[in-house]
């Protein structure tokens, strides 16, 4: 139960629950958390405008700890959940969040359906590439050969790559973040609730219990300048530690060029560019790999397209003004009638 | 000419043909007359699983039975008295069950050598001495079609299709029945084409006038109007019932309707109707597949709106679990099971009452949930709508059963007005309250209120795991959570103090009481009623209401030597009695077979047990 | 120092600390020592559901109890002798459940006024008088046990984490058992890490030793090995005995095993177990969600495959409509449920028996399906292998229930050899035979064969829609549906030839009749037992054969004045009896706190019905 | 029942079973049966070791008018029984049939994933962008607007592109054919089988009684010429009723060019090569869309990696090769045991 809200603007700290957070000491989703709320105070969210639906997963005990509506429902399902709540009134901001676990094993359908209709949900997936509350099997992004509790051997399956998967199923918005960036997760965040239709954000988190370190050589202080690419849209692609590198195409491939060196400038570089249609640059932006590549981060795609909640009122409200029926009675009354007299 | 007229109290028609022959058009054109006539009038439709199964094959014959009359019509009625076989195969799939002196229509331009095989038939039945016993009404249906219509220049596919309007007109002759109706209903739906419009009127016309001509029964029937309560009547099939009682309800709860549904026989047609209506604001989401279905309305539900989902048998195993975390939140949604043959996809076409121990005990943990059924295909509307109003002031789910006899079945429905319904009332809480507390209830019904996100100050979350019986914060106390089990059941046993009484047919009978429930009513009451009549000690009563039952059913138990429950499965209300009242002895009578009751197969069951010592 | 000792004939321990201090640990090493001095032993693991849930809370406590001795130990014991509290969250946890006179061992490290308060202590209940009346040894376990590994070098947290062996060091030198055990088991497990082994071996000795100093009661206590059949044992986890039933029943039919599944608790350790075995051919496919798990199953049982798919609560939910599709074609495929407390995600790691009524009845149509339950951790073995046997030499599939208290809790078993075990003749056909059709059944069990792809000539097809009895063909025969749905019914009733009589223990005991199933086995037997002991007339039967029931069950229920069904959940396996053997009364005794029955309960119970006229 | 096989080979008709055929007249299913029996006869499959697994949907009934082994399962299903039959007997040739309804809406987690294994299943998709069994809804791969029974204002809804789908899964071969071509959809299917792995054909097969002509203006005589671009690997992309317009690469972005036009001769025009690993170009000629471009048939994409079914029986081969382990018996005494005497 909560004190009625006031009208002044939002501390993050205000989006908390009385809930005590009961995730493990040094877990990536407290990262997350405060991210999530410092963006939510940035864009001064109305807490009872905000309804958070999770699946099942340690991840999915997100909604508890936040003083908004919230909804724990089951594993692998959030997605058609929240795709109700949205339905239901399209007014609330409604924010999904889910581990790799239940949105792409259990939830991969539902998942894949939501980023298809471009539904305008906010879909935080907080991806340790590890099922951390069933206390450690692999995970449909958990890299080829990984010896886990379920897989002593290594895995014999090829991941999931997050980002490809949105992109394939018709994806408008994605993003990808490490859990130790909490400034350009704040970003993002903010981003993806701007963007209208579904907002996919991939947050590389930590589970220092059954997955520690996986991001490592991603997210490590000593490597994270080489290692990343932050894109911003409309900014050249460099990175580094001196930011002197950068992405150059190449026919139809990447490559990582040092400005400088062999007559490369900065005007050799691309500039992203999130909001074009064709995905075909945004995709090769995803695919890039240790050690050839630096991991993108940032928003990679943010584009305009038809929003299924909009377009799903937007035809009640035309059949509502254009129909002739306008009540019940003239329903039942219409077509074939007849009456007996006493 | 003139044809004189025998006056009949009701009757009995089956069209029967190809899957590609039209006959459900044909029977519901028919059934739409004869409903406006203000016969009563009972269907049963029954086709193949296939879209067009093979031509000319028993497995391909579609049917359309219908029953209509000025009494006596409880039922589509267990055998035709007029059989229209619009070639072998639908003769031969019909040959067993007919009535004596059965009137036969058919297409003799059908009966060429090569179908007469495929039917399965040795010889020409036609020829042969297999119809001796029935009046035979030859007609060369395909050609005399064909000729009627040679002048509109249609291809020889189109003329062909006409065909069942031209056996239409042909019956309609033999009923006396005016075609008006049926030349309206081409008028309207082929405005657009009208060509194919004139076509079918063309043909049904000729239909009527060749029947005329050649006098094809020497005497031909009239049907008087049955004695029905005065008012405006409309004719509705079950499924359209169920869309309009939840469209109904929506309106009397004063919020918005969703639906969360997938595709699935016999139960789209809910879907169908409801997605028509737009224009009074029901918003109708296919979704991806059955869990998407109810997760989407749990959603909406918890957003407030009044939330159904629609499925039958093999997606409602798909919703199991989804289903018990609409029970741990207490949320109120409506779960539309039309049950269909099983187990697994089994007779998707047929119908069966053998889900209802799914929909009563079949999930994980101690679930309960409150399950109704319908038992006509009108009073569909009213059970929708009650449902609605269980849910709504309940704050629990309701599971609806109807069965594909009813969803596809036709009936007159006496219409309602919206403002013959009464008002239901959510327990929605709209703005800030101190004292509220999620999983606080009242104390009548043990309901908790339904606040959606958007009201300032009542921010709160729900979720799957086991709840403080107040906060609703997660709890894993042992005591807690045995509160919470007997909460959750004793909130769905009060709903019995909410509903009505039971209620029994045969004041001074005895000796056996019969107990159905669900689409079977009409059947079974029909069978009592004859018993009745002949001053058999025999009585009836039919649950519509199956968890919780009505306070007073054992009262009504009590009274009997012996309790008989009729259903179409194994005995699964018969095993639900024995479990809830286990004070009685049930005996049982079965069927599963993918089809109803026939009137004549209960009544010997009911004499067989009333003449038993 | 000599230390005078007592002997007793069972003790209870229960370990208790925060998730992260390594109590399951802890129990288990304790549970391997004193299992191989030959005790009788019976351990019940209980842990919260987060992975760390907060330190120092109540909500955070991570308990491990055993009960272990030379005779009467039937249940893991309703209060602990002696209760580890590593902090006051573990104190307060279990405070309300203790024998009297308990001994209850503390770190003193961990009460300080946060962590007092923190467990809800207002003041500290080691200085107030909250105990005493119990035995309690205060020890600085935490700062002790830093001092013990200083020179080791370790950092801090690791040092900390052995403070767990410190204390189990103790409560070794409490009941005289020897270490050696524990220490060969941190030389084997840390090889790679060798420090960290040395830092708990240097922790346990030192915990021993500084019992031994402090003499930590007047008299510590020895337990007598428990008079066993002779043989060779293992300590074994119900889910590891599942595991290792279905490789022994595979063997046995000489077939590859094959198990398609999804991670859920309480289940998961199943899977965990089998996938290390893939030296002995097992193949396990961790699907991407329950219904893949099952439906691989299916697939692999098509194709000749032992399939086999593990899951709980929820997750069986999931697989109900797959099941129906099993049971239509007749596969032979075993579905494990590890029951947990319900409904919906409920409580995932509490034990419960609520998933009776959608194991038998929770699926559409008439699905009739085997049911049987395993009742103790070590006999899961032998249920897996006969639940396997049934499905193999009866082509149908079965649903094994055990439970969370089962899968997680701990005994000796009396290891088989494989030249121990029966063989299993699954009903292949391994070369065309002109006779065969695909659904053609033997006489006495009404099974189809099992034709794997592969053979010449032998190709068909089968399905989920209705088939012909016996081409197996698709059929919407309404006659031969009838017959399907009968077979199906048949088939399984007829399991009941082939299994052995129920029996009960009680003789000459007519008054009262203790029925249970599944898990709650031992302790159901130790409260009969303790008031047999005292004379009273009292019998008990346990089953584990649900569907169908063994066929002298009513034979056995007939002797008896009262029926007294004792179950945890709301009576679920009362109601089935209502509904299966209708002419008895039957009483219930049900709990549902996500906690086993305490004996004490049971014998409250037991002699109030005893004691009635 | 089944005659016994002969030594010989088989003819296209001998794949028949005795099941009469019951999909309407005019259905395009009869196309594709007629082109997997050829496929089979010219593969020369033995009819025992074939396993055809399908879901339910009008096209799911393909089995039972089939003489192999086969498995008509339930609904959105058949990957995961597929997958399970192929782990249970690698030796089988497992075959999947499905629908769009029935592996993109019900079945879309269990078709993405066992696209991300990459099992070794060939997957023959009925594309007819309708439900056909349940009479007409609309599906995940109905073009938007489309009206249906359950759409009769239209949809609100983008559908799948499958090819891109099956991409963003890490599909390793995708092929796409017309039912009106059964000599390309027999060449296609018999790649199919020869490919290791998951290899998917998508069928644009034509429903007349609930979604006639859908794909006519693709697939009509007049049309296929200008509108189909036929692709073999190592062939250049040319297309046309007189073969002379190709498709040429031009930045990140394809275009249709004439050859002799402007100056274009063959050389301008791009040569396809399905096999290669990075799939930037594979999706960009999934993604040709009319009137602008033709549509890209036949194998658009090729490719080698590992098979989890291999891997996965390697797995088990190697701990058998290795494992101190070699009996039960081994291993219920191993550990900590202990015995009692009499
Ligand atoms: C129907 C169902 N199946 C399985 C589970 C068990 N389960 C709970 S969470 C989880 C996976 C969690 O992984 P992920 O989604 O990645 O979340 P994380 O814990 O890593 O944040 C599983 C398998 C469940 N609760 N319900
Ligand atoms: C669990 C379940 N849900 C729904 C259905 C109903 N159903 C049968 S087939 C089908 C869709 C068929 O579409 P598609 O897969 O495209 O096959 P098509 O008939 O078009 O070949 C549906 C919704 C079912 N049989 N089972
Ligand atoms: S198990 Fe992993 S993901 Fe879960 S709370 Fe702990 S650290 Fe976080
Ligand atoms: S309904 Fe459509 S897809 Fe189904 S068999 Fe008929 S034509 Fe083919
Ligand atoms: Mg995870
Ligand atoms: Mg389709």
């Amino acid at each position: 139960m909560e004190a009625a809200a006031t009208q002044c603007l939002f501390k993050p700290k205000d989006y908390a629950s009385d809930q005590e957070v009961k995730w493990c000491p040094g877990c990536g989703d407290y990262a997350i958390i405060n991210a999530v709320q410092k963006a939510f105070s940035e864009l001064n969210l109305k807490k009872e405008k905000v309804a958070i639906i999770s699946g099942i997963g340690c991840s999915s005990r997100f909604p508890y700890y936040m003083d908004t509506y919230g909804f724990h429902t089951i594993h692998g399902r959030p997605a058609a959940v929240a795709t109700g709540v949205k339905l239901a009134n399209p007014e609330l901001s409604v924010w999904m969040i889910s581990g790799d676990g239940d949105s792409l094993a259990i939830g991969g359908n539902h998942f894949i359906h939501a980023v298809r209709r471009n539904i305008n949900i906010n879909l935080i997936l907080f991806n340790n590439e590890i099922y951390g509350l069933t206390k450690g099997q692999y995970s449909p992004t958990s890299e080829r050969g990984k010896i886990t509790k379920s897989s002593p051997f290594g895995t014999v399956e090829s991941p999931f790559s997050v980002g490809e998967l949105v992109l394939g199923a018709q994806g408008q918005f994605y993003a990808r973040v490490p859990d130790t960036d909490v400034k350009l997760m704040t970003q993002v965040i903010i981003e993806a609730e701007k963007h209208q239709g579904l907002s996919l954000v991939e947050v590389l988190q930590n589970c220092v219990i059954f997955n520690d370190k996986t991001h490592a050589e991603i997210t490590n202080k000593e490597n994270k300048a080489n290692n990343q690419l932050i894109l911003e849209h409309g900014k050249p692609m460099l990175f580094g530690e001196n930011n002197n590198k950068g992405i150059r195409l190449n026919g139809l491939e990447l490559e990582v060029v040092t400005i400088g060196e062999n007559g490369i400038t900065e005007s050799d570089i691309l500039v992203h560019d999130a909001t074009t249609k064709s995905n075909v640059l945004h995709n090769m932006l995803i695919q890039m790999k240790l050690p050839e590549f630096p991991i993108a981060m940032g928003v990679i795609r943010n584009t305009e397209a038809s929003v299924f909640d909009k377009e799903f009122t937007a035809q009640i409200t035309n059949q509502q003004e254009t129909s002739k029926l306008k009540s019940l009675d003239d329903l039942f009354l219409s077509g074939n009638t007849f009456t007996i007299k006493d | 000419m003139d044809k004189s007229k025998t006056i009949l109290d009701s009757v009995v028609i089956k069209f029967a043909g190809d899957s590609g022959d039209g006959m459900q058009l044909a029977g519901t054109l028919f059934t739409d007359t004869t409903a406006v006539l203000g016969n009563a009038i009972a269907t049963f439709p029954d086709f193949p699983s296939e879209i067009r199964a093979p031509q000319g094959t028993v497995a391909g014959v579609s049917g359309f039975q219908i029953h209509f009359g000025s009494s006596g019509v409880h039922s589509p009625g267990d055998a035709p008295d007029v059989l229209v076989a619009m070639n072998p195969a639908a003769l031969k799939a019909n040959l067993h069950n007919l009535k004596p002196a059965c009137i036969i229509l058919v297409d003799i331009d059908s009966f060429g050598k090569k179908d007469i095989e495929k039917a399965g038939f040795t010889d020409n039945p036609l020829t042969d001495n297999t119809l001796s016993d029935y009046k035979v009404i030859e007609g060369p249906i395909t050609s005399l079609t064909k000729a009627a219509l040679a002048d509109l220049g249609l291809d020889n596919k189109s003329a062909d299709r006409c065909k069942n309007m031209f056996t239409l007109g042909m019956v309609f002759w033999l009923f006396s029945e005016p075609l008006e109706q049926t030349i309206q209903f081409f008028e309207q739906k082929f405005k657009k084409n009208p060509v194919i419009g004139q076509a079918n009127i063309l043909a049904l016309k000729s239909g009527y006038n060749y029947a005329l001509t050649i006098e094809a029964v020497k005497t031909s029937f009239t049907i008087l109007p049955a004695k029905k309560a005065s008012g405006t009547y409309r004719n509705i099939t079950g499924n359209q019932a169920t869309a309009w009682g939840f469209m109904a309800a929506a309106k009397k709860a004063g919020k918005p309707l969703f639906l969360g549904s997938y595709p699935i026989t016999p139960a789209t047609d809910i879907m169908h109707e409801l997605t028509k209506h737009k224009w009074a604001g029901a918003k109708v989401f296919q979704a991806e597949d059955e869990i998407a279905g109810i997760c989407s309305a749990i959603g909406a539900a918890f957003a407030g709106n009044i939330a159904i989902t629609t499925t039958s048998g093999p997606g409602m195993a798909l919703k199991t679990e989804a289903i018990g975390l609409a029970i741990m939140t207490e949320l109120p949604i409506v779960i539309v099971n039309v049950q269909r043959g099983g187990p697994s996809t089994g007779l998707p076409t047929k119908t069966e009452q053998s889900d209802l121990m799914q929909a009563v005990w079949g999930r994980n943990g101690e679930s309960p949930i409150v399950v109704i059924s319908a038992s006509t295909p009108a009073d569909c509307f009213d059970w929708a709508f009650e449902a609605t109003r269980i849910a709504l002031e309940h704050m629990t789910p309701v599971i609806l059963l109807t069965e594909s006899y009813l969803g596809n079945g036709a009936e007159p429905w006496k219409i309602k007005t919206l403002s013959d319904l009464p008002q239901i009332k959510p327990l929605t809480l709209d703005a800030f309250d101190a004292d509220w507390k999620p999983y606080k209830r009242d104390e009548a019904k043990l309901a908790r209120k339904w606040v959606a996100p958007g009201i300032e100050g009542l921010q709160h979350r729900i979720g799957g795991l086991e709840k403080d019986a107040q906060t609703g914060n997660v709890s894993h106390n042992p005591q807690n959570h045995g509160v919470m089990v007997d909460i959750r059941k004793e909130k769905v046993a009060r709903v019995a103090n909410f509903i009505p009484d039971q209620k029994y047919k045969g004041k001074d009978a005895k000796k056996l009481l019969v107990v159905g429930w669900g689409g079977q009513f009409g059947i079974l009451f029909g069978a009592v009623n004859d018993l009745q009549k002949e001053g058999k000690y025999i009585a009836f009563t039919h649950f519509n209401y199956i968890n919780p039952l009505p306070k007073n059913t054992a009262e009504i138990f009590a009274k009997f030597d012996k309790i008989l429950v009729c259903e179409l499965n194994s005995g699964q209300f018969a095993n639900y009695l024995r479990a809830t009242l286990p004070q009685f002895k049930y005996e049982q009578f079965n069927k599963v077979q993918g089809l109803p009751f026939k009137i004549s197969e209960l009544k010997n069951k009911f004499n067989e047990l009333l003449e038993e010592k």
